[in-house]
């Protein structure tokens, strides 16, 4: 089942990809990458049958990053929400030096 | 003097404590800061600079029993103190002194006095942070002569950076920021391939001990490289000290960094700072490298950048309208005298080098010194905007004509001393360059006095310049020290030159036989 | 993998099962244009990898995931999508065009490929050592000492005790920031 | 001849006065601390604390010292007060001590002389008072070595100086730098002293060096003029041209005989190769130093603008002492430059040249003292010629001779102009005091100082029994003699062969012996005769100087009469001891002197040495005649009259445009080149624009590009990071 949990992963993995490019909508693309982290997770969570509980210890600290990076992510969307009055990334270019 | 020093076992303390007490002066003067926070800024700056000067003397007083407590005629390091730093790298904190660094911590223990009471009255904005970074800058400098252990090296190397380049940035003149950007990177660049070089040497260390080390000793005696190898790292050590020098054609830092620099920038730069090129060279390059640096190839190279570098140096300095531009390319002259001499290797041109380098250390020193005092008079630099003002200042123009005579290596001062031994001992190994660095005895009487002319003799034409004051006692306080070392020095060197002698004569015989032999061998005799 | 001897059908067909409901949910929730269905398809996808962990004997792991992820961070993003109320049709049209979508599916094929080929050949040899197999498969089959808890606590507070230590740092960071963040901000602007 | 084995204590000197040798430079450098002192408690006024406060006062300040220093009595200056400003308020101590040391020095030079004469002075006495350079292979000691050439130059040095030190008591005593002007002048003799008495090359050269630094100080003493400062610097800067030869030479010994020490290196020399590279380089270079320091061809040029120093500076300095120093140094390096014929006949060549030169231009300058400059030149010239072919007596003889008749002319020529200055000062006149045509018809006014300088002149022209025939006429003499059997006869230089180019010496010698006489009487006869061209305001203010100054002046007076006395030849032994000098020279220089004339005494046909000192004698009085006959003093205009010349005249008169053609080959291409090329164009442009600043010009090229692909629109960027990490990926997958 190993193989194909990785499989799965992997395709998980690419999926949250694809969304990340199609989607503007920041919100959903803070959640394509919610969607690589646990694909990833997954990865871990089979690999650790084989090399025993550290993997599932990294599973833990994603999430928590998960959980830190959803907190401020989230925070950081509305602050930006608040002023440009959308959450569409096409129209938002503060990065630009 | 020797007694007492032993019976409070000065030896044992004396370096860490010079590292040390800087940064309790600057810590000091952190809480003066604080204290007096409220106080007008009139009365803050006038009670800062007095602080910082007690300081600085207090470090040149307990600095000079090393001038006692070190023995000529012994031959390892003295003073020295070794204790385990980051013990997982190997780096200690290894100290110790020869009588090449023995003159140079002098050297910048004695002008950093003189250099605070040389911006006495300029310094008036953010005075604290200003003697702080003086005193953080003494740290590194004497950690770089004092360093045996290549990390701590590099680490006292780049501290020096720092205060030096906020120095020009906050205090310089118009174009300081531009100045300070071009120090920084142009020193910086050199000393990055410095790290990369040191790294290497430590893991080659490492290799051949077993033990992670970066002491300057166990590589010198136990590291052997292959030939291409030690050419790399040579060449690595070579550029950061050869910018530090600054040897043609990494000169161009010097004269914008000097002319914008406050005066104390100058003072230091010139007196102390250069001087890290050229012990950096003597320490470190000739030594761990003495095949890669006696390469005839290598050699010649270095050689004509230096002899380059002198009548280079003269020739533009002479065209200079700018005072301090002028004495800034001086110092790419006199800087190549050093070079010449160290790399002309014989016992005599590398003690006439040593020689320069303090001889350029006091009286280039107290040139820039001269020159702030005149601009703080009449807030022009330029030549042109002088003349004849030795008739109302008759003080200052006999001390610029001392301090020019010494610049110039007329004989009974000691610029003289200097520049004849490393002439003399250069022509048995190198005769053209010598006779070609000869020609520079013409040019820098050219240069300085032709400026010397404009600006205190002829015709006091100007009438802005009738009313320039002449030195006050704390200004002559200052010069004469400075004054009584260049006779001093002139007529009676023997003091310095023993110094110095062994640590000299020792490179000149270790390099002479490491580089004959086969690349690879180092022999243990060194040190 | 020759380890059939523990599984029998109903784990096998149990482990496509969820697989195929985590692989069609995912490809729901990219295709999805309401944010509020899209998220509710993540849902969905992080429950059928609960599954997934729980058949791969790591129980506490499918708690967790239940707990976090679909209990508090899905919830969260929930709430912001309430909160700043993104059901507005001109928010909805986010997807990009034809050319652009087309594209990044060759790229996340191309990836996938990638990540495939890398798994098979001799990559997974090397990451697979045969005697490890074994073991791993011996203590597959032997009662795991200690309950579910035990394995993955013990390194947890032994060896990555730091790392574990640092990351209710990072948390409490994560709360500051996202509270400043968060804020309304009364005097500036 | 080696003095290193001697040891100090065992020499009979030691045992003498001698052994407080090193008093004698010690005593005027007492004098210049002290008077240097007294210069800068008289001249300065200390700032205030902080000087960048309180900017612009003080005009007043800068009045009350205007005219320090701009007041001499050249007469460039201009001055407007009628009364003499008072005199320097430590005038009267310094006037004690600036004299008084060298009388001191003068006191212990002549005791050491009779000690000398008491004891055998096979070897020389040196007294090594420290260490000064011990570094590695160079053991150099501050050593002072007294031997007959040193105490000849000593005594000369004291003697002549103390005279011209009290002359200026009285010539300078309006001066406001009156202390500093003796502070640099103890300083000089210091200097002087240490240059004659130094035991190894390098404390010669500091001497050297050092009177080239007063010599500086002096010329530019009225410094408030361009035309002193730029003299001073001049003459700094073409002594330090021969400077550079000096210490090539030194480079040269010390490589290759592995010491600096006179007498070591005079061994040593011996066992070079003769006539080889190596010491002819050696020699030749030692050479520029001389030419550089004795103002001969190509460096000659300085010592005529150094005239624009204080008279009895330009006695000192630029006639007696200071310039002379080349001279001392070949007789002083014998032992080299006897091993290197061809050196020698440069030498020889040279200094006939340069003689030659100088007389032509000294016939047609009208400043008396650019006449007694071109006129030392000249002489300078006759000097080289001696010790050029070895015959160092003769050329010591006549530097000896020299010191005193030209020291008389200049101090006379000093007195002179202090009495036209004085005139001039009554009636504000600022005409040149300097220039013969405002003079003429003096010897009613001043008739010391005329007859003393005919004394002079005489002596100068080489008429019988005035010193300056005896020391130039053996000079002639040695030159002649060594056409044949000699080492120079036998080497050649440039492919003409050493008896020709002597005999081209000795005709040259004649020529300017001849060129000697007219333009000296020349000088006599536009300052002293004729009618007076002062105008008629000035006249009754023309007196006699002080006796101050006067007084000296007939010291050297009988000298410059009787001093060819202390070397009367072998022909005129009827009238004194023969060889005087000869024998009391002969330690240092006797060797070296054999060695060029093949270790026999030179020797010429007693019937061709009267022919020879017939045909000097003969040239000297026809000097004199042609110009008595052809010039006329009373056609002559005032200086604000005469016509401009042209053609020969005119030619002369600039001195052959060589300052004109130096500036034009040398100076001013250095500067432009060093201005456009090295600086504006190299340094500023291809190393700073192009390397430094070009290198950060392209990181910023750089950088701009880069942030250009900053859109700010974080979907692009997912797309570049995913491009990227597939590329990454493939390249794994691919490998």
């Amino acid at each position: 089942m190993l193989v194909e949990a990785l499989a799965l992963s992997a395709v998980l993995f690419s999926i949250g990809v694809i969304g990340v490019l199609t989607r503007r909508n920041a919100i959903i693309i803070f959640m394509c990458v919610e969607l690589m982290l646990n694909a990833v997770n997954l990865s871990f969570v089979a690999l650790s049958k084989l090399y025993g509980a550290a993997g599932q210890v990294f599973v833990v600290f994603t999430m928590t990053v998960a959980a830190a990076e959803a907190a401020v992510g989230l925070a950081i969307i509305i602050a930006i929400f608040r002023h440009v009055k959308t959450v569409n990334l096409q129209n938002i270019n503060l990065l630009k030096g | 003097m020797t007694a007492f020093l032993s019976s409070i076992n000065y030896n044992a303390w004396i370096l860490p404590a010079l590292l040390l007490l800087p940064i309790v002066g600057a810590l000091g003067l952190w809480v003066h800061a604080l204290l007096s926070a409220k106080d007008p800024a009139d009365k803050r700056w006038r009670e800062v600079r007095v602080l910082a000067f007690a300081f600085f003397v207090v470090e040149a007083l307990i600095s000079l029993g090393l001038w006692w407590s070190f023995d000529p005629a012994a031959a390892g390091w003295q003073a020295a103190v070794d204790l385990p730093w980051i013990p997982q790298w190997g780096v200690r904190f290894s100290v110790g002194i020869d009588g090449i660094a023995l003159t140079l911590i002098l050297l910048t223990t004695l002008m950093m006095p003189l250099a605070v009471l040389g911006s006495w009255t300029s310094i008036r904005t953010k005075p604290h942070a200003y003697y702080t970074l003086l005193m953080l800058l003494t740290v590194g400098m004497l950690g770089v002569f004092v360093s045996l252990d290549l990390v701590l090296f590099y680490v006292m190397w780049e501290i020096m950076l720092v205060p030096m380049y906020l120095v020009i940035g906050v205090w310089g003149g118009e174009r300081r920021l531009y100045a300070a950007i071009k120090f920084f990177i142009y020193t910086m660049l050199g000393s990055l391939l410095m790290l990369v070089a040191i790294l290497y040497l430590g893991s080659a260390a490492s290799q051949a001990g077993g033990v992670p080390t970066f002491s300057y000793d166990y590589i010198l005696n136990n590291v052997r490289l292959d030939p291409t190898t030690t050419l790399w790292l040579f060449g690595a050590f070579a550029l950061a000290f050869a910018v530090k020098v600054p040897m043609f054609p990494f000169h161009t830092w010097l004269p914008d960094a000097h002319v914008e620099a406050p005066t104390a920038g100058s003072v230091i730069l010139a007196s102390i700072m250069l001087k890290m090129g050229t012990f950096g060279f003597v320490r470190f390059a000739l030594p761990l490298f003495p095949s890669a640096a006696m390469n005839p190839t290598v050699r010649s190279l270095i050689i004509a950048l230096a002899v380059i570098g002198i009548v280079y140096g003269a020739l533009v300095a002479l065209v200079q309208p700018d005072f301090k531009k002028l004495v800034a390319y001086s110092s790419v002259s006199h800087l190549g005298f050093v070079m010449l001499g160290i790399f002309a290797l014989t016992t005599e041109s590398v003690q006439g080098a040593l020689m320069v380098n303090i001889n350029h250390g006091v009286s280039t020193g107290a040139l820039f010194l001269l020159v702030g005092m005149l601009y703080e008079r009449r807030h022009t630099r330029m030549i042109e905007d002088y003349g004849g003002i030795a008739k109302v200042v008759p003080i200052f123009a006999t001390v610029l004509t001392i301090v020019s005579l010494s610049s110039i290596g007329v004989p009974g001062t000691n610029g003289f001393i200097g520049e004849f031994l490393v002439l003399v001992g250069s022509y048995k190994t190198q005769p053209v360059a010598a006779v070609i660095s000869a020609t520079a005895v013409i040019f820098a009487a050219a240069y300085l006095l032709w400026a010397l002319q404009r600006i205190i003799y002829n015709k006091l034409s100007k009438p802005e310049n009738e009313g320039i004051k002449d030195l006050n006692w704390r200004e002559i306080g200052l010069l004469v020290p400075i004054l009584a070392a260049i006779v001093w020095m002139g007529v009676y060197p023997k003091p310095v030159l023993e110094k110095t002698e062994m640590a000299a004569r020792r490179l000149v015989t270790y390099v002479e036989a490491t580089s004959a032999n086969t690349p690879q061998t180092a022999s243990n005799s060194a040190r | 993998m020759q380890a059939n001897q523990f599984h029998s059908l109903a784990y096998s067909f149990s482990f496509y099962l969820f697989g195929l409901i985590a692989l069609a949910s995912a490809i729901a929730f990219v295709t999805r244009k309401s944010p509020v269905a899209a998220a509710m398809w993540l849902v969905n996808v992080m429950f059928a990898l609960a599954g997934l962990y729980l058949m791969l004997d790591a129980q506490f792991m499918a708690t967790m995931q239940v707990l976090v992820y679909t209990g508090a961070i899905m919830v969260v993003f929930l709430f912001v999508i309430m909160l700043l109320n993104l059901g507005h049709p001109s928010d909805l049209a986010d997807a990009r065009g034809k050319w652009p979508t087309i594209l990044a599916l060759f790229v996340g094929l191309a990836l996938l490929s990638e990540v495939m080929a890398l798994n098979r050949g001799n990559t997974i040899e090397r990451l697979v050592p045969p005697d490890l197999a074994a073991k791993a498969a011996a203590a597959a089959a032997a009662p795991i000492a200690g309950g579910i808890i035990g394995p993955v606590a013990a390194p947890l507070f032994k060896e990555y005790l730091l790392a574990f230590e640092l990351t209710s740092v990072l948390l409490l960071t994560a709360i500051v920031g996202a509270v400043v963040l968060g804020r309304r901000r009364t005097d500036a602007r | 001849m080696n003095p290193a084995l001697i040891p100090e204590g065992a020499h009979p000197l030691a045992a003498t006065v001698a052994r407080f040798v090193w008093l004698l430079p010690l005593l005027p450098l007492l004098g210049f601390l002290i008077n240097g002192t007294l210069a800068m408690l008289g001249a300065a006024k200390v700032g205030p604390a902080d000087p960048s406060a309180d900017h612009g006062h003080g005009h007043g300040d800068a009045h009350a010292q205007d005219d320090a220093h701009g007041h001499g009595v050249n007469g460039h200056g201009a001055h407007d007060d009628h009364h003499p400003p008072p005199r320097h308020k430590f005038a009267g101590i310094v006037s004690l001590i600036g004299p008084g040391v060298l009388l001191a020095a003068f006191g212990l030079a002549v005791a050491c002389f009779l000690a000398m004469r008491g004891v055998e002075m096979e070897h020389p006495y040196v007294v090594t008072l420290f260490q000064w350079m011990p570094v590695g292979d160079l053991h150099l000691d501050a050593s002072l070595l007294l031997d007959p050439l040193s105490m000849t130059m000593v005594l000369v040095v004291t003697g002549v100086g103390m005279l011209i030190h009290v002359f200026s008591v009285g010539y300078m005593q309006d001066d406001p730098g009156y202390p500093r002007y003796f502070a640099y002048l103890n300083l000089f003799v210091f200097f002087m002293l240490t240059l004659v008495l130094g035991a190894s090359y390098p404390l010669l050269f500091v001497g050297w060096e050092g009177v080239g630094l007063c010599s500086y100080l002096l010329i530019g003493f009225w410094f408030s003029e361009k035309a002193n400062a730029d003299a001073g610097k001049k003459a700094f800067i073409v002594n330090r041209i021969g400077d550079f030869g000096f210490l090539v030479a030194m480079f040269l010994m010390f490589a290759n005989l592995g010491t600096l020490d006179i007498g070591r290196v005079a061994a040593k020399a011996a066992e070079l190769p003769f006539g080889g590279v190596v010491i002819t380089a050696m020699a030749l270079f030692l050479f520029l130093g001389c030419t550089g320091k004795s103002a001969q061809i190509p460096l000659h040029v300085w010592l005529p603008d150094a005239m624009a120093g204080p008279t009895p500076v330009s006695a000192l300095i630029h006639a007696a002492t200071m310039v002379t120093a080349g001279v001392y140094l070949v007789a002083r390096a014998s032992g080299i430059f006897s091993m290197a014929p061809v050196a020698q006949l440069t030498v020889a060549s040279v200094g006939a040249l340069t003689a030659l030169v100088a007389a032509t231009i000294g016939l047609k300058q009208w400043d008396i003292k650019k006449v007694l400059a071109y006129s030392t030149v000249s002489q300078l010239g006759y000097m080289f010629v001696g010790v050029g072919v070895g015959a160092y007596t003769a050329g010591i003889f006549h530097l000896v001779t020299h010191a005193f008749f030209k020291a008389l002319l200049f101090l006379g020529s000093g007195s002179v102009i202090f009495a036209m200055h004085a005139a001039y000062h009554h009636t504000h006149n600022h005409d040149d005091a300097q220039d013969m045509r405002n003079m003429g018809g003096l010897k009613q006014y001043m008739p010391i100082t005329f007859y003393l300088m005919w004394i002079a002149t005489l002596a100068i022209a080489g008429i019988p029994l005035f010193s300056g025939f005896f020391s130039k006429d053996e000079i002639l003499a040695s030159v002649f003699a060594r056409v044949s059997h000699s080492t120079l006869a036998e080497s050649s230089l440039l492919g003409i062969p050493g008896s020709t180019v002597l005999l081209i010496v000795y005709g040259i010698g004649l020529a300017v012996a001849l060129l000697t006489a007219i333009y000296m009487t020349r000088m006599m006869l536009y300052t002293f005769h004729g009618p007076n061209r002062t105008g008629e305001g000035e006249r009754p203010h023309l007196t006699e100087a002080p006796w101050v100054m006067t007084g000296p002046l007939v010291v050297l007076g009988v000298l410059a009469a009787i001093g060819g006395w202390i070397n009367v030849p072998e022909l005129l032994g009827a009238i004194g001891p023969v060889g005087g000098l000869e024998h009391f020279l002969e330690p240092v220089v006797g060797q070296a002197s054999l060695r060029t004339t093949l270790g026999a005494p030179p020797h010429v046909a007693h019937q061709t040495e009267l022919l020879l000192v017939g045909a000097a004698i003969a040239i000297a009085i026809t000097g004199i005649a042609i110009a008595v006959w052809r010039l006329k003093p009373a056609a002559l205009v005032p200086k604000k009259e005469a016509p401009a010349s042209t053609g020969i005249s005119r030619v002369l008169e600039n001195k052959y445009f060589v300052d004109e053609g130096y500036d034009a080959a040398f100076v001013q291409p250095t500067v432009s080149v060093s201005r456009a090329v090295l600086w504006k164009g190299f340094d500023a442009g291809i190393i700073d624009g192009l390397f430094v600043n070009g290198s950060a010009l392209l990181a910023r090229a750089f950088g701009w590009l880069g942030s250009q692909l900053q859109t700010g629109q974080v979907g692009t960027y997912a797309w570049v990071l995913l491009i990227g990490v597939i590329t990454l990926l493939g390249a794994f997958t691919l490998r």
